[in-house]
């Protein structure tokens, strides 16, 4: 056993306690410090993730294969730890619009972090199972943090009951795959899963456990709770839910798929084409009438998880490594996006388009960022939007000799991305052609989060015009499917 | 009928969909919540008599951590639950559509 | 050849004009004349420089750089100098030199000097450039020039809005037969490979039947270029609304050279026609000069009374040339450029003493207040009625006797008819205008036009008196007749005799017609003649209708397919087919997102529905 | 390797544009300083580079190439040879005029700027790239600054309409580009983007012709769409109408021409057979722009409609010589996208100028604008007479090249003669139609006082649109020399020795038989 | 007697006992989500503990004995408790008799239906592999040795988990926020 490979998870949950007990001793007006020394404390541990030291070292696994540490798992680490940093930039500007304990609000953030960095370890359903769990039940109250405000608590309430939901039916579905197969580690279900092919139980219980990953991703059918949580939590809060809550959905989605049921999935062909489809299309029409910036930007990341999708329905490693790349660049653009709300409705109680207007007058830099995430998000050329959506384009295009149907579902993104062009305009049309701007007060912005905004933009370029280094690392990671 | 694994899962399924049922039909938060309760429990059923069935006691573990698990949701949820009476002064469904379209 | 480069000079020095006067010197108006009438009269004086040295026929006819050459595409840029092209650029460079000088005065008192001035070397370069070239595709191009350079000539006074129309109609009239003229060329070089007339001419020669069943069409394609340029029926209706442009404009481009141009380009590629082709324009030749002659008889514009007889005498050398004989055609082009170039100055020269004013029945009794005028006048009127000894005479009976040698007695009746015809317009308006009471206060205090107008005048009609005999039939002749015997000068004179059929009809029906007009206008204050015809002169009066006619099919039907199109192009693809996807779109996602009714147990249930619909997706069947 | 004057052209601006975002918005001067310098090196440069080209000479002429994505054989590789070359020299030459012509942008001067350098540097970027992915990639960079221009900038109230039409034709044209392009780079089995190897791997290894049934048609309704092909052509007038001058200039003259160029460097040479099944479709199509579109024309009762509708019966021209798959029509296709570039340029320059001064295009309120506005004026009927099809302007020599090459081809003989009708007639019908009722006829009082176009500066991008066309067109060989023996390699294997009986144009190409290999 | 007393502790008691409390889960479990005789919370609280307790029953059946323990100590203790205090806290009258809405009644009959239809014909369709006899006991220091070793990793996870529902629930019923 090699507990070692666990440094960072270790030092994740030891920094939430921290934060949570730091509250004790730090004066409310010196909070806002706890929010940048866990910002300091990541920061030191995503050097950490990338020194090649014996806790990111690769290959490794412990506890019986429970939890393994292979390229995936540090990918997707790296991504959440970046992730979570932004998002407590964002936390922090955020901290004058919580009424409850701010200490606690970034502490919760570790915690879903440490969850969502077991997922990217999980090997094993019942390490799956904890991990999502403890990712779930801590944004139920992360959604819920604002307590004074009624849409935060129905938020919380509709993702509670939502998410409950769909854990019974994963549970379920762990049930019957255990029952049938008697396996509950990954690796040794692959080895056994394709004499169960035919067993449809076996086939019921992995479409249960779908149904609850699903449920995380936010794809068809399951994706009706995300507008809502979206537009009613707390905007880092829905940052987090959009990036990494998200991203752990598709770490496990990956691992189920690929590493425990690989002959399975393979049948799966056109269930995955229809489900990507659909999910494309479905998140792109729902947007278009939609003015809330936030239930927006809900609808966006479910048509997002459809174009996600098009990397695992094209059941290849390069759709697998697309995947992973533009889950990179969905990072930077969606955190970007989700700051700028942020920081423009900070004085406003509604997240309405409307609130963008003039904004380029108020702050340059904010809507040159709004501006940049939504052409990223519209896929436009140099921003790592375009380079992704390109890849998974090519990785779907490269099956359709094996399937026709993968034309079709290469035309329906082509049309789910003509779609939403119209309503990614539609947001900096708002920002830079707004006939009655309201409010035309500069907005003053802190050097962190300016810090933390320039980060995305550079990571939006960065992704987008140097793209060799991540594709090289997403590479890597789908390798992990390869063997 | 001899009794076997079959009959137990067709029970457990049973409780399942009729949690589901409770789910999509009742209209009051913690009767939702109960009906989820109830899902949960149905796994359970499954696991412990697969475990039985199966010769094999990591059914067990696993309904060990769902019980947990449920018991941490259960907590969260009723705070929750409690959190949005107090300001809406209702528990029903159908009061809590702020949001929509 | 010698002094190659003389030509190159000829033909750029007028382009040359042009680019320096719209470049510098547009502010001012005497540089930019005398900068575009040294252009021309250079151009002359080099001509008859070059035709000097290297004489009618040089050795090596042609010179050409390379321009366009794409595969099997190849155009020169190049230069054919025979007896018909330096003829051609004699007549352009010569009757141009005049005309150009006549304007400097008659355009002195108009702002646009400069810039009339600039048109008129454009006019001049690409005029030279057609009948130059040695090629289709050059010529086309110049062809082309000539008509762009009308446009803009017509146009000139571009705030009246007839002189607009005017301009745009010639100019859309003129596409009309370059569309066929292009697609002859396309024809043409489709099937023998070259746009060189040298090289076609060689290759229909060595193989008469090398144009194959194409060669009726591709010759009558090729004669719609001269149909628009030369005014031909159907085509000949931009012409005498072209009497928009002020008169030097008239006699240069509308009766000297341009309409010419046809005719010129019919005689250098009248290898390419074949016998049917030959038909069909000597008939269309034909009707063409009835018509315009029966038109011109009612008209009461001066300058419009001359275009009409411009047609005519169009139709004259068009339908010449279809009866296979192209020396007559070029030798009454000549001819007529000569005469109807001092007609149109002269009438000029009485707009310009009556104050712009150009109906004939307000004038009257001019012959006192401007005799210079009058005798030129009368010289070109003389010409054209085909009296001898002046060159109109002798080209016309030329015509007449090509008719009779080539036994097509249809259109030698209607060429003497038409011969009476202009006899009778010309001098109803020569009596009208000259002759009896002034009819107006204008015609009262007319004046003598100043000697920069009228030296021209004298020139011209010095030529259009003894053109016919001082050797330009023999010059032709020498290009189109394989053993041409050149003719002496006593010879030329008595050279109608050789038809003394043609030439006693020919002489006894302009004498008829003019001793008609004679008696009807010698003092007429009004037109007898409507109440002599009745219908047929109010048809007469509005050009049969022609205009009218296409108004209301051609210009409608295109203008309905025109309406159709944008009616199609407004409602069906952008109103029905975008507006139906794009509400199409914009419906479904408002439908769609009505399921996101914010009650959770409609979630619930959508989230059990699609567990269910997935379930039965994979283990229902 | 050394750094390619290319990668100077297309980066120039893009620096510039970069720099400018960190200029403050209301230093007016230095923006249009910056902005006009940034346009106005790459035109000397294209200008250098185009006297430098090598002519008569096969191959790429100034290459650079940077490996960028090795595991999927992407790299920044820019080259020109004769078929884009003149397409390089006339971006930058518009781009500069299109600069020069921005003053009449009065608000937001700063965001402007920078959308135009960046549609510049892109447009520059996709023609002189021979890598797929950032041939693609540059234009789609090229079009986002359009959509956003039209949609800030733009005029008349139909702006929003007209910038979401725009916006929806040509994302789904790109894309369906795109699609057609992965699908060739995944089918061709050659592993790269580079166009050249791509080529040279296809010589020896075609496609199979179901890949090739595949991925043409959405080559040729992608591009086609990005061209106004018709029936998709609703898009480009209602957008020019719409746009400011200088966007309308840089796409409509030269970012438009991307699809066309498109297809003659990717889809004909790498899909000969279907390519040969498509073109008739093409020719039947291509009369929808010329004939259809230009009736369309003929009915605006706005200027800038009109123009717009022109220039997409302009595109039919192309299309033609492109359907005609022989090495004088592709040349001719080449020839009337670098004239018509200019030309579009230059008369939506001037459709913008009047709009500056008097506030409206509908033709009806014009009139006489000669008298008050001479050299605009003159340079409008220069123009319009250019767009006619006048000898003397570059467009001319291009459009009767067209009608060459496909006279060519016996089967489009009948779409030839059509062509030609278009070109002579309906060009000439509408064009004149807008000289008379804008230019000619009596001046409105209103305008009798309009400021001409008088400084030099005012004055030179007109000019220098004008000297372009002019130059061109009295020297066509200038460009000709240049296209001719690229194109004919083109023309080559877009005609392979196929066994099919009647092949067009190969039989027709006595030279081109012998060079192909029996 | 003997024999037969055997014969029902051998094989069919078992399997009575079974379906009783199969039967009587089912039926609490019914009584829980449809009751039509009381739309109270707490009715259906109190079923939904009845059910735990028969579930627990057949847990022992099944030889699990320290889980059936839990069960009723876990859930029907401490869990409904919760519930019970909730609804008595929140003061929950009668749910209101709002319209019923048929067709959602319907279509959720339908839904579900499938789904239970499609589970049981996959239960029919499959060869489950069970063993005739099963024979595994639940040993409860069998259980504690595999969670402290094996699954020590998940299990120190689910402590996180806990702590943050702590904290959780301590920040959502707060009564005064700051």
């Amino acid at each position: 056993m090699n507990a070692s490979l666990m440094t960072l998870e270790i030092c994740v949950m030891a920094l939430g306690t921290v934060l949570m007990l730091a509250d004790f001793w730090l004066p409310d007006e010196r909070k806002k410090f706890a929010g940048y020394a866990a910002v300091a404390a990541l920061t030191g541990l995503l050097v950490i993730s990338f020194s090649g030291c014996g806790a990111c070292s690769l290959g490794g696994s412990a506890f019986n294969g429970m939890f393994v540490q292979d390229g995936l798992a540090i990918f997707f680490k790296r991504f959440f730890i970046v992730a979570a940093i932004l998002v407590l930039f964002m936390a922090v500007e955020f901290s004058d619009r919580i009424a409850g304990g701010v200490s606690e609000y970034y502490s919760l953030i570790v915690f879903a972090l440490s969850g969502m960095l077991f997922a990217a370890s999980a090997n094993d359903f019942t390490m799956l199972f904890v991990a999502i769990e403890l990712i779930t039940i801590t944004f139920y109250i992360l959604t819920s943090f604002q307590r004074g405000r009624l849409v935060s608590l129905e938020a919380g309430v509709k993702y509670l009951i939502l998410g409950a939901l769909s854990s019974s039916f994963m549970v379920f579905g762990i049930a019957l795959v255990w029952g049938t197969t008697g396996k509950l580690n990954f690796n040794e279900l692959a080895a056994v899963a394709a004499q169960f092919e035919t067993s449809k139980i076996f086939l019921f219980g992995v479409l249960f456990i779908l149904v609850g990953l699903g449920f995380k991703i936010a794809a068809f059918p399951f994706q009706i709770w995300a507008p809502d949580v979206y537009q009613g939590a707390p905007t880092p809060t829905t940052a987090f839910l959009a990036v990494g809550s998200k991203a752990a959905g598709f770490v496990l989605l990956l691992r189920v798929l690929f590493t425990a049921v690989p002959t399975v999935t393979a049948h799966w062909m056109n269930l995955l084409i229809v489900i990507s489809a659909i999910t494309i299309l479905y998140g792109n029409l729902c947007a278009l009438p939609q003015r809330n910036l936030k239930r927006l930007l809900g609808y966006s990341s479910i048509a997002h998880a459809g174009y996600l999708l098009l990397g695992v329905a094209a059941l290849s490693a390069s759709g697998q490594s697309a995947l992973l790349y533009y889950l990179a660049g969905y990072l930077f653009t969606v955190i970007a996006a989700f700051t700028v709300i942020c920081l423009v409705t900070r004085h406003l109680d509604n997240d309405d388009v409307s609130a963008l207007a003039g904004l380029n007058q108020r702050s340059p830099l904010l809507a040159s960022t709004m501006t940049l995430a939504m052409a990223s998000l519209a896929g436009i050329p140099p921003l790592a939007g375009f380079f992704g959506k390109f890849l998974l384009l090519k990785a779907v295009l490269e099956q359709g000799a094996v399937n026709p149907g993968y034309y079709c579902l290469a035309f329906t993104a082509l049309a789910g991305v003509v779609i939403s062009f119209y309503y990614y305009f539609g947001v900096i049309r708002a920002i830079y052609w707004s006939k009655n701007v309201v409010d035309v007060s500069p907005i003053q912005l802190s050097g962190p989060i300016k810090v933390a905004v320039c980060i995305c933009i550079a990571g939006m370029f960065w992704l987008g015009i140097f793209p060799t280094t991540a594709l090289d690392m997403a590479n890597e990671a789908a390798k992990v499917f390869g063997k | 009928m001899h009794v076997g694994l079959e009959q137990y899962l067709t029970v457990s399924f049973l409780l399942f969909a009729l949690g589901l049922l409770g789910v999509i039909m009742r209209r009051n938060l913690l009767v939702i919540y109960m009906s989820l309760e109830l899902m949960l429990n149905a796994a359970n059923l499954a696991l412990v008599s697969f475990s039985r069935f199966n010769d094999n006691l990591n059914g067990q573990i696993l309904v060990f951590f769902i019980i947990t698990v449920a018991a941490a949701e259960v907590s969260v949820g009723l705070a929750l639950i409690v959190a949005l009476y107090r300001r809406r002064q209702s528990a029903h469904v159908e009061d809590l559509t702020t949001m929509k379209l | 050849m010698k002094y190659e480069i003389l030509p190159w000079i000829i033909l750029f020095l007028p382009l040359l004009a042009t680019a320096v006067i719209t470049l510098f010197t547009l502010r001012c108006r005497t540089k930019s004349s005398l900068i575009s009438i040294s252009a021309v009269v250079t151009g002359f004086v080099l001509t008859i420089v070059f035709i000097a040295v290297n004489g009618w026929h040089p050795v090596a006819s042609e010179t050409a750089v390379n321009w366009l050459s794409i595969g099997d595409l190849h155009a020169d840029f190049g230069l054919k100098l025979d007896a018909l092209s330096m003829m051609m650029m004699l007549i352009v460079t010569g009757v141009g030199g005049a005309i150009h000088i006549y304007s400097y005065s008659y355009m002195d008192e108009d702002a646009g000097k400069a810039r009339f001035f600039a048109f008129m070397s454009l006019f001049t370069f690409s005029m030279l450039g057609i009948v130059m070239s040695n090629n289709f595709l050059m010529m086309f191009i110049f062809w082309e020039l000539v008509g762009v350079s009308s446009y803009l000539l017509i146009g000139f006074w571009f705030e009246k809005p007839s002189a607009g129309d005017a301009a745009k109609k010639a100019f859309i009239t003129n596409r009309l037969g370059d569309f066929g003229f292009l697609l002859g060329i396309l024809m043409v070089w489709g099937i023998l490979g070259s746009l060189n007339f040298s090289t076609l001419q060689s290759s229909i020669v060595a193989n008469p039947a090398a144009l194959g069943t194409m060669a009726t069409i591709a010759g009558l394609l090729v004669f719609c270029g001269a149909m628009g340029k030369s005014a031909q029926f159907p085509l000949h209706v931009w012409l005498p609304d072209a009497m928009e442009g002020p008169t030097p404009v008239s006699a240069l481009i509308h009766a000297a050279t341009m309409v010419a141009a046809g005719v010129y380009m019919l005689c250098r590629t009248l290898f390419l026609f074949n016998a049917d082709a030959l038909h069909v324009i000597a008939y269309i030749g034909g009707f063409t000069a009835l018509l315009a002659a029966l038109m011109a008889v009612q008209q009461n514009d001066i300058k419009r009374i001359i275009a009409y007889s411009t047609l005519s005498q169009l139709g004259y050398m068009v339908m010449a040339v279809g009866l296979n004989g192209p020396t007559p055609a070029m030798f009454h082009l000549t001819t007529h450029a000569f005469f109807k170039a001092l007609l149109f100055l002269s009438a000029g020269s009485v707009i310009i003493g009556m104050h712009h004013e150009q109906d004939i029945w307000q004038m009257g009794n001019l012959r006192k207040k401007m005799p210079l005028t009058f005798w030129t006048f009368l010289i070109g009127a003389l010409a054209l009625s085909g009296i001898p000894p002046f060159s109109g005479f002798y080209s016309k009976d030329s015509i007449l006797a090509q008719c009779l040698e080539e036994k097509n007695y249809l259109l030698f009746g209607v060429a003497v008819f038409v011969a009476g015809l202009t006899a009778f317009y010309t001098f109803r308006l020569f009596f009208v205008v000259f002759f009896g009471k002034e009819k107006s206060d204008y015609a009262k205090h007319a004046h003598e036009s100043p000697l920069v107008m009228t030296l021209p005048l004298v020139a011209l009609a010095v030529f259009a008196a003894i053109g016919g005999f001082i050797g330009i039939a023999n010059n032709y002749g020498s290009q189109f007749v394989a053993e041409h015997e050149t003719l002496s000068l006593a010879q030329q004179v008595l050279e109608p005799l050789h038809a003394p059929v043609a030439m006693l009809i020919g002489i006894g029906v302009a004498l008829a017609g003019i001793f008609l007009a004679f008696s009807l206008y010698k003092n007429a204050g009004t037109d007898p003649l409507p109440a002599k015809l009745g219908g047929l002169a109010t048809a007469m009066k509005n050009k049969f209708y022609l205009d009218e006619i296409y108004e209301a099919t051609v210009i409608r039907l295109h203008d309905l397919i025109a309406t159709i199109c944008d009616m199609i192009d407004r409602w069906i693809v952008e109103g029905a087919c975008i507006g139906f996807v794009r509400g199409g779109t914009d419906l479904t996602g408002r439908a769609l997102r009505l399921v996101q009714t914010g009650n959770l147990q409609t979630y619930a249930f959508l989230f059990v529905l699609g567990v269910a619909l997935v379930l039965y997706f994979v283990l229902g069947k | 390797m050394t750094t390619s004057i290319l990668t100077y052209i297309l980066g120039i601006p893009l620096l510039a544009a970069v720099l400018l975002v960190f200029v403050p918005g209301n230093y007016r001067v230095i923006i249009r300083a910056i902005a006009l310098a940034a346009t106005l090196v790459p035109m000397v440069l294209a200008i250098k580079m185009f006297c430098q080209f090598v002519t008569g000479h096969v191959g790429y002429q100034f290459e650079q190439q940077i490996p960028w994505v090795e595991s999927l054989g992407m790299s920044y590789h820019v080259g020109v040879d004769g078929l884009n070359v003149g397409l390089v020299l006339m971006g930058a030459i518009v781009a500069f005029a299109a600069a020069c012509c921005s003053w009449e942008i009065q608000t937001r001067e700063k965001e402007f700027y920078i959308l135009l350098l960046v549609m510049t540097g892109g447009i520059l970027g996709a023609f002189a790239s021979l890598d797929l992915f950032f041939f693609y990639a540059f234009h789609e960079f090229a079009l986002v600054p359009t959509f956003i221009m039209i949609g800030v900038w733009g005029r008349s109230e139909r702006k929003n309409y007209a910038t979401f039409q725009i916006t929806i034709y040509l994302t789904i044209g790109a894309l369906l580009a795109l699609i057609g392009l992965i699908a060739l780079y995944i089918q061709s089995g050659a592993h790269t983007f580079d166009i050249p190897k791509l080529v040279e791997y296809i010589a020896a290894n075609p496609l199979a012709a179901k890949s090739q049934n595949f991925i043409f048609p959405l080559l040729l309704f992608g591009f086609g769409i990005l061209v106004s092909l018709w029936p998709f052509h609703s898009w480009a007038a209602l957008g020019y109408g719409a746009a400011p001058a200088p966007t309308a200039m840089l796409h409509a003259g030269v970012l438009k021409k991307f699809g066309l160029y498109g297809l003659i460097r990717v889809a004909l040479p790498l899909m000969p057979q279907a390519a040969q099944s498509w073109m008739q479709i093409l020719a039947w199509l291509c009369l929808g722009n010329i004939l259809y579109v230009g009736w369309v024309a003929m009915k605006q009762k706005n200027l800038n409609l009109l123009i717009g509708n022109s220039s997409v019966a302009h595109m039919g021209f192309i299309f033609l010589g492109i359907a005609s798959l022989n090495l004088i029509g592709v040349t001719g296709a080449v020839l009337v996208m670098i004239a018509h570039g200019f030309l579009a340029a230059l008369t939506f320059a001037l459709s913008g100028y009047i709009y500056q001064k008097t506030g409206t295009l509908q033709i009806s309120e014009l009139g006489g604008l000669c008298r008050p506005l001479r050299f605009i004026g003159v340079t409008l009927l220069m123009a319009a007479m250019a767009g006619c099809g006048l000898p003397g302007f570059a467009n001319f020599v291009g459009e009767v090249t067209v009608f060459f090459g496909a006279w060519q081809v016996p089967s489009l003989r009948v779409v030839t003669v059509l062509a030609v009708w278009g070109a002579l007639i309906i060009g000439a019908v509408y064009m004149t139609r807008a000289v008379r009722n804008v230019l000619h006829g009596p001046v409105p009082e209103k305008w009798s006082k309009l400021a001409d176009a008088t400084d030099v500066w005012r004055k030179l991008p007109y000019a220098l649109l004008l000297v372009s066309l002019l130059v061109f067109g009295f020297v066509p060989s200038l460009l000709t020399d240049k296209i001719v023996p690229d194109a004919k390699k083109m023309v080559q294997m877009a005609n392979p020795v196929s066994d099919k009986p009647g092949a067009v144009a190969v039989s027709e190409i006595p030279n081109l038989k012998s060079a192909l290999p029996n | 007697m003997e024999n037969f007393q055997n014969l029902i502790s051998e094989t069919m008691l078992p399997d009575m006992m079974f379906y009783v409390f199969a039967a009587l889960t089912l039926l609490f479990g019914v009584l829980v989500v449809a009751n039509p005789f009381s739309r109270n919370p707490v009715t259906s609280a109190m079923f939904l503990v009845l059910t735990i307790i028969s579930m627990a029953g057949l847990f022992v059946l099944l030889h699990a004995f320290f889980l059936a323990a839990v069960q009723v100590i876990v859930y029907a203790g401490a869990v409904m408790v919760l519930f019970l205090f909730v609804i008595m806290l929140l003061d929950l009258k009668e749910e209101q008799h709002r319209k019923i809405k048929m067709v959602a009644i319907i279509a959720g009959l339908l839904s579900v239906g499938t789904i239970v239809a499609i589970f049981l014909k996959s239960l029919h369709a499959t060869n489950l592999n069970a063993h005739a006899s099963p024979v595994t006991e639940g040993d409860t220091a069998l259980l504690g040795k595999l969670l402290f070793s094996q699954y020590v990793l998940p299990f120190e996870v689910v402590s996180v988990l806990l702590l943050v529902a702590m904290v959780g629930v301590i920040l959502l019923s707060k009564k005064n926020l700051k």
